[in-house]
């Protein structure tokens, strides 16, 4: 059952994660930890006019957190600062509740939604969408 | 009596005999007794999810951390707290207070603020702040107490006007004389005159209402072992936006955000105040006693042992001892001295007819000394007591009295 | 293996499936799970001895007190220690690092002192250090860690040679990488440069025999969990002429000589250091516990688990795991680390089958980042398991493997 | 039974204690206190050329410590100071220990030996006899 856990695009993106690396000037950052198993996450923006420009991660963890960060800088890219907000909340939901992830919002994301069913790992989906909003709060 | 006798069979300690005769416990003031449920509990912590929390890699882990974290939201939810990170677990209601003192003390408290704290004071609530003020060269000035046993609020006014008081510390209920004080109108008073509010609710817990959201203090100190729960564990309540100002109070595991040589980072409250591996078999423990108090009431239990003191206060009298304090909100607590008969030994003759009640300062040497008294005998009521279990005092009063009279 | 495999029928958490799978548990370092017979002795105090402490006017305060200072010689013979005065109670390992760093250093710790702390310590006994470093212009200076992950004695010469070295904190055991640091000999090098000496025995209590007394270190710091005992107590050593110098750490109850509001005066160690209501259900249990160990033997443990890690490594080694460490001298705990796969993903493979295993930083974040590792899993072995045990994890690696090759 | 503890000569001690009161200039005094009851006493002695010339104590506690108090002022006074750590040494085996008490030295302290059987008490038998050496132990 653990196949449901790590699907291949799990795996793809994890062992080749999109949008990693730096940003040198970005307009928005701010740092994940996850104090337990020491997993962290860096994110990076440059957001112009309301928009997500560019967005990049770097960091360690698990191909949980890993995925979820690749997925997640290509599911806000070029989208408004707004609508990246109302992402993280579907998925947020998708990952936490128990009624059908919305498919249209979600695309590749909703692959993650696995970790319902392994509480602790919930964190390790997360950890990259909480830096996220973390930086857009604050400012470079 | 308004309970049900049969909650005393729910608490097995209380179902030996002590020195030939049946235990009369009088003294849950000290420590209460436990009922099973909570005795289980514990048990049943170790027996099925004996894990540490927050690390729920695994199967007991998770059961660990869900048994804490379920007890920090059943905790808020008794005293109404409006969050559950305004909950730390402590060891003891003297360690919160001690925290309090500490990291509040460090980001506050400077050279030569004034911190009020009560005459009647348990040393838990004068002692750590005594040492924060000798910490920061801050003073601690007593708020004096009637003869009546009550916080002088007109001389807690003046005190407020006259100095730059930062913080005001008093008790709940009073572990010595059952005094109930207006922790509300206290608490009003000190705000406006600019000060924060360490309430010390040692023995409120488990005795009074409260919902510390529509009170406008700052902390709220509590322990688990007065409270029909496990000893070893208590908690600090505190403000959402006064904890998240604090510094942390012990450093280590659990705490901390990052550690590294050059620059070590702290966790949000209430991880930041929480160092090292947690408790969570006592916590689930303390959690089964506040369902247990919820179950009974608290209404009910003030109520009980309303009647009760009330008939023991009559019954004493009667036997010649003379009450200390006449507070006009009392919990169920009697403090008494009998006339030429020292309180220690008087003990000597209740422990011999199988009583257990407590004698001497009751960890308040200042306000024996504001008394003139070296010290009381004090009964402390709680659920399982009935007027029965008073008429073996009188029965130990009239055989000192035999011997000193 | 040296222990009969009916040890394991006492401990009754270890008789249930996990995930459909019986549960194999391999974290003891981070709390072992309890015999019955420790369970039973804090069930035990609660229904026949639930009294505070130091108060014995009567029956119950006599049990419960003579259960908490029979706790008290107990873990000083256990220890090795010259006087049970020099046994004080504390919640956790961590409180006691904390108690001693904040005791001590207001003692003795001046502006520019240097603390001595090896790279591999637990958080618990970094941070008590910067905290009070920072609060008295001190400096913590890492000692550094071989690739091996010991200790490096040279460099830790030379650091000694260098500064004016106030204190050394090293721990007895490895928690991390189950290194058995030659204490002795670097508490008698920190010794001869005039240095005190704070030794982390967390993970030594119930794994190597100290004799506290013919050690020339100032602290020994103790969890009780960590040893088949209860959650909420622990315990720190100090050598009485230390501990008779050094100021109280918490206020409160208990601790007290006499208290006014003009000169608040303390008790002589331990009682000076155990303030507020002490917790004698966790010392009685702690006892128990202290006995089972002594009753196994701590060296017949000792050998126990070093047969199984020893097994354990080359099956792990076998299945394509780097463990991570070769020290000279190890406990029953082995960190390792397995290609392409993160510690933390297999972590829920081993769940899966009903293993429980940490992955992490183990609260030792400069270990981590000086070995340039993320994290780790960790298996760690006690007296009930079995090199049986390991199958499972062979499996839950085969089967992650699977996924992730 | 509780006769055996409080015998006649203990509740006349205690009733009209011998030597209490205070010393105006002491050679040596110390105060004991018990923390758990709030019992305090205070000894002071005047001492010349090692000989015990004056004693007297002052302070509040039970039955119990204070006819203790009093009977050893009575028993140390015009005795050396060795000899008078000598009768506490005795009289705490004999409140202490269960063996037979040495009535010789002891004579009505002997009175005091039912503490034995209430072991709470033992301290308050005790506590001035501490305080007496702590005061021979430093000066004034
Ligand atoms: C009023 C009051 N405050 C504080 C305390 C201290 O609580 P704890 O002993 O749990 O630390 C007590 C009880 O001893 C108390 O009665
Ligand atoms: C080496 C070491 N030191 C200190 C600690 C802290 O002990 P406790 O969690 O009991 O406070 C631990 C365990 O967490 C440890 O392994």
């Amino acid at each position: 059952m653990l196949q449901e856990l790590y699907q291949e695009v799990i795996l793809d993106h994890s062992k080749s994660p999109r949008n990693s690396g730096v940003i040198d000037e970005p307009s928005h950052q701010a740092e994940g930890f996850n104090p337990f198993c020491g997993d962290q996450v860096k994110v990076m923006l440059i957001v112009d006019e309301g928009l997500i420009q560019e967005i990049r991660f770097s960091g360690q963890g698990c191909a949980i957190s890993q995925a979820s960060a690749s997925m997640m800088t290509q599911a806000v890219k070029g989208h408004t600062v707004a609508e990246a907000r109302d992402i993280f909340k579907t998925f947020h939901k998708a990952v936490t509740e128990d009624d059908e992830p919305d498919i249209d919002v979600l695309n590749e994301l909703a692959s993650l939604c696995g970790v319902k069913a392994y509480p602790s790992r919930i964190k390790c989906a997360t950890l990259a969408w909480h830096a996220m909003e973390e930086a857009l709060e604050n400012h470079a | 009596m308004s309970l049900p006798s049969s909650i005393r069979c729910q608490f097995p300690a209380l179902q030996q005999e002590v020195n030939g005769r049946p235990l009369v416990y009088l003294d849950s003031a000290a420590t209460s007794q436990k009922p099973q449920r909570v005795i289980d509990a514990v048990s049943n912590f170790y027996e099925t999810s004996c894990a540490n929390v927050n690390r729920g890699a695994y199967e007991l882990g998770r059961r660990s951390t869900n048994l804490y974290e379920g007890a920090r939201t059943l905790l808020q939810e008794f005293i109404g707290a409006e969050h559950s990170e305004e909950i730390i677990f402590t060891k003891g209601c003297t360690e919160a207070i001690n925290l309090a003192a500490n990291s509040w003390s460090a980001e506050y408290l400077e050279y030569e603020d004034v911190i009020l704290v009560s005459e009647m004071e348990h040393h838990a609530n004068i002692v750590p702040w005594q040492m924060a003020a000798e910490r920061h060269g801050a003073r601690v000035i007593p708020i004096p107490v009637t003869f009546d046993c009550e916080i002088d609020l007109d001389q807690f006014e003046s005190l407020l006007r006259e100095e730059p008081v930062k913080m005001v510390a008093v008790k709940h209920i009073c572990n010595a004389t059952g005094t109930i004080n207006p922790i509300e109108q206290i608490a009003t008073m000190a705000k406006e005159a600019g000060s924060a509010v360490m309430i010390d609710g040692a023995q409120g817990l488990a005795h009074q209402r409260v919902s510390v959201k529509d009170l406008p203090i700052d902390f709220y100190a509590m322990a688990s072992h007065k409270a029909y729960g496990p000893m070893g564990i208590g908690a600090l309540y505190g403000k959402r936006e006064v904890l998240r100002e604090l510094p942390p109070y012990q450093g280590g595991g659990d705490m901390i955000r990052a550690v590294s040589f050059e620059d070590t980072t702290y966790r949000k409250p209430p991880g930041r105040f929480e160092a090292g591996t947690q408790n969570p078999a006592d916590a689930a423990g303390f959690a089964e006693a506040l369902r247990f108090i919820s179950e009974v009431g608290v209404e009910a239990l003030h109520q009980h042992e309303t009647e009760i003191r009330i008939a023991a206060e009559k019954m004493l009298q009667d036997a010649g001892a003379d009450i200390v304090g006449s507070p006009k909100e009392k919990a169920g607590i009697i403090s008494f001295v009998l006339p030429r008969i020292h309180p220690h030994d008087f003990s000597t003759f209740s422990d011999q007819l199988g009583a257990a009640i407590r004698t001497g300062h009751h960890c308040c040497m200042p306000l024996m000394s504001s008394l003139g008294l070296p010290g009381t005998a004090r009964v402390s009521l709680a659920a399982y007591n009935s007027i029965e279990d008073l008429n073996v005092l009188i029965e130990a009063i009239e055989s000192a009295r035999r011997i000193f009279a």
